[in-house]
């Protein structure tokens, strides 16, 4: 089935997209969107390889392991927000201490 | 081609026209109401039309309703976000240059 | 019948591709939400065709919950909109500076 | 050849999309190109003819995240105010090296999709021949519930546990109060109408979900998210307040559906193995665990949203 190829491709595309976000973003609110493109890109792939086999019923074992795996991605994703929200609070910045630029930079 | 195809057919070219019009409106008009104004044409009528123009490909009644039901629900969610809308942009029209600042702009 | 209705989903993608530009360019927040509302109702469109291209019906249940939260998207992008203390963000006045 | 033509335009659509909130410069921006990328996916998943997980993408990846990411971002905004704009740009050097290794480690997925044998390794028939046995006719919700219903109940107790993590980042002084901030516009009147009409459309919606999620796609994910949402929903238009974080009977619907996913499961040890549910009242134990757990999933995914205590008691 070509589709699921062509879906299977794009979640690997947009695993990359993510990632590369993930490295060249500095502020940790963009960094969490990154790290959820790469999940849901993995997710995608993942979907999209089950659903090769063409004209047979989809199996429902990846759909349902993707679901559980969106809402955890969910959940993992709220404690982020948490977590760096806490940190804002403490330090004013929304950069890790090892990215923030030094004053002479 | 039977009736029913042709009515489909004519709804949904009808449908079409409104979408591409609404995204050429929200594109091409030069301030946010005239904007706002094209979007609900897409919203509204369009969506609306698509929603006509499938209820006869519909296996059951209860389905076509359902056709239905959803382009209430657009609409519904579109009036309100639209007000909405457009009087947050009146509002911050009567504060502008009053503490907004741009986004330091992450790198 | 089916491919005329993926014809037609594909011309409402094509239509919806373009209003991505709005949400990119702005200038404002709000027309970066209607933006992403005309997405929201194109995405509908596009679920409602294939439901029927397809003849799986079940689609039409995603329509109804995108059609529910898109709703509740869009008023939580408003919300921010219109915070009064929001200090973060761009213009949402066209022709401020 | 139209469908194959829609589906590479679609994913056309959706790398540009994930790209777009990657690389603008607004996080306001970012966030609405997350929640399209959200949508985009979902209309994906139909197409994968994974209709369930077109359902749980579109409520919890479009709509929740999104909520989740605008809320933190004002805040975060907020709080670093004082942040001095550190606007450098990245090195040359080290962009090329970024795209260099997000490249290869793509290319090296691609090689990896491409070896995989012809035909999908498929776990279908195993499901759809031990359907009967489950009481249900969805193979989805048979998985979810009863096949691989310890997946389940553990993803339950990861909610609680991510729940009880974002408590903790409350500071001393706030612990024991309401979650979230007083929101600015609880007295606005088309947000309050719009807010008393939708909640109660969208809970019938999420209650149809959850009973059809038996024979069709849906259940207590997909139910208990657009629960989360009407509830969320109904907060920002001010007509309920967040509960207090301490208060018992939120505690009490917050455990219910693990709570009485594992009783069930243990009371199956009795009748042959645990988290095993046995056939002739199969379905019936199956939408008692469903509608539990999408009680307790709403009320967790709302809280999830809502955050931490930022005020006193």
């Amino acid at each position: 089935m070509t589709s699921a190829l062509l879906f299977a491709f794009s979640g690997v595309a947009v695993i990359a997209i993510g990632l590369f976000g993930l490295i060249g973003r500095w502020r940790i609110e963009r960094r969490v969107i990154a790290f959820n493109l790469v999940g849901s890109g993995m997710f995608l792939l993942f979907g999209a390889v089950a659903a090769r086999r063409a004209g047979v019923d989809a199996d429902p074992v990846p759909q349902a392991m993707i679901i559980t795996g969106i809402v955890v991605a969910f959940s993992a994703t709220a404690l982020f927000v948490a977590l760096i929200e806490r940190l804002v609070a403490e330090t004013g910045r929304s950069t890790l201490p090892e990215d923030t630029p030094d004053e002479d930079a | 081609m039977n009736a029913l195809a042709i009515f489909t057919t004519v709804f949904l070219i009808a449908g079409l026209f409104f979408f591409i019009a609404g995204t050429i409106g929200l594109l091409r008009f030069p301030d946010l109401h005239s904007r706002l104004h094209a979007l609900t044409k897409a919203d509204n009528i369009g969506l609306g039309l698509v929603a006509v123009a499938l209820m006869p490909q519909a296996p059951s009644i209860f389905l076509a309703v359902k056709l239905g039901l959803i382009w209430l629900f657009v609409l519904l969610a579109s009036a309100a976000v639209s007000q909405l809308t457009a009087r947050s942009a009146l509002g911050h029209r009567a504060q502008l240059g009053s503490g907004e600042t741009n986004d330091p702009g992450p790198v | 019948m089916h491919d005329l209705l993926f014809g037609f989903a594909i011309a409402i993608l094509a239509s919806i591709a373009a209003s991505l530009v709005r949400v990119f360019s702005g200038p404002t927040r709000s027309d970066r939400v209607m933006g992403a509302q005309l997405l929201g109702t194109g995405g509908v469109a596009i679920l409602l065709l294939t439901a029927a291209a397809g003849g799986n019906w079940a689609i039409l249940d995603v329509a109804v919950v995108l059609a529910l939260l898109a709703a509740f998207a869009s008023f939580a992008l408003f919300v921010s909109v219109a915070t009064p203390k929001n200090q973060s963000g761009d213009r949402d006045v066209a022709e401020g500076t | 050849m139209t469908p194959v033509l829609f589906d590479a335009g679609l994913c056309v659509l959706i790398l540009g999309v994930a790209l777009a909130s990657v690389i603008v410069r607004e996080a306001f921006a970012a966030i609405a190109f997350f929640i399209v990328y959200g949508l985009l996916v979902a209309i994906a998943w139909t197409r994968l003819d994974a209709v369930d997980v077109a359902l749980a993408e579109v409520a919890i990846g479009a709509g929740l995240t999104g909520a989740l990411f605008v809320g933190a971002m004002s805040r975060i905004a907020q709080a670093a105010e004082a942040q001095a704009a550190p606007r450098r740009h990245p090195e040359r050097l080290a962009v090329v090296g970024a795209l260099l290794l997000c490249g290869g480690a793509g290319a090296a997925l691609i090689f990896t999709v491409l070896q995989l044998p012809e035909v999908a390794v498929s776990l279908a028939s195993l499901a759809e021949a031990n359907l009967a046995l489950t009481g249900v006719t969805n193979k989805v919700t048979a998985v979810l519930i009863n096949f691989r219903g310890y997946d389940t109940l553990l993803e339950s107790v990861v909610l609680l546990v991510a729940l009880i993590g974002v408590w903790s980042a409350t500071p001393d002084r706030f612990w024991g109060g309401p979650p979230g901030l007083q929101l600015a516009m609880t007295q606005d009147s088309v947000l309050g109408f719009f807010g008393a009409i939708l909640p109660p459309v969208g809970f019938v919606v999420g209650a149809y979900l959850i009973w059809i999620g038996s024979s069709a796609p849906g259940g207590a994910f997909q139910g208990g998210t657009v629960w989360a949402a009407m509830l969320l929903l109904a907060v920002l238009a001010g007509l309920i307040d967040p509960p207090l974080v301490s208060k018992r009977s939120l505690r009490f619907g917050l455990v219910l559906g693990p709570a009485l996913f594992l009783a069930i499961g243990i009371a199956g040890i009795f009748r042959g193995s645990f988290l095993g549910l046995d056939p002739p009242i199969a379905k019936t134990l199956t939408l008692a665990i469903e509608v539990g757990l999408a009680v307790s999933i709403a009320a967790t995914l709302a809280l999830l949203v809502i955050g931490k205590p930022r005020r006193a008691a």
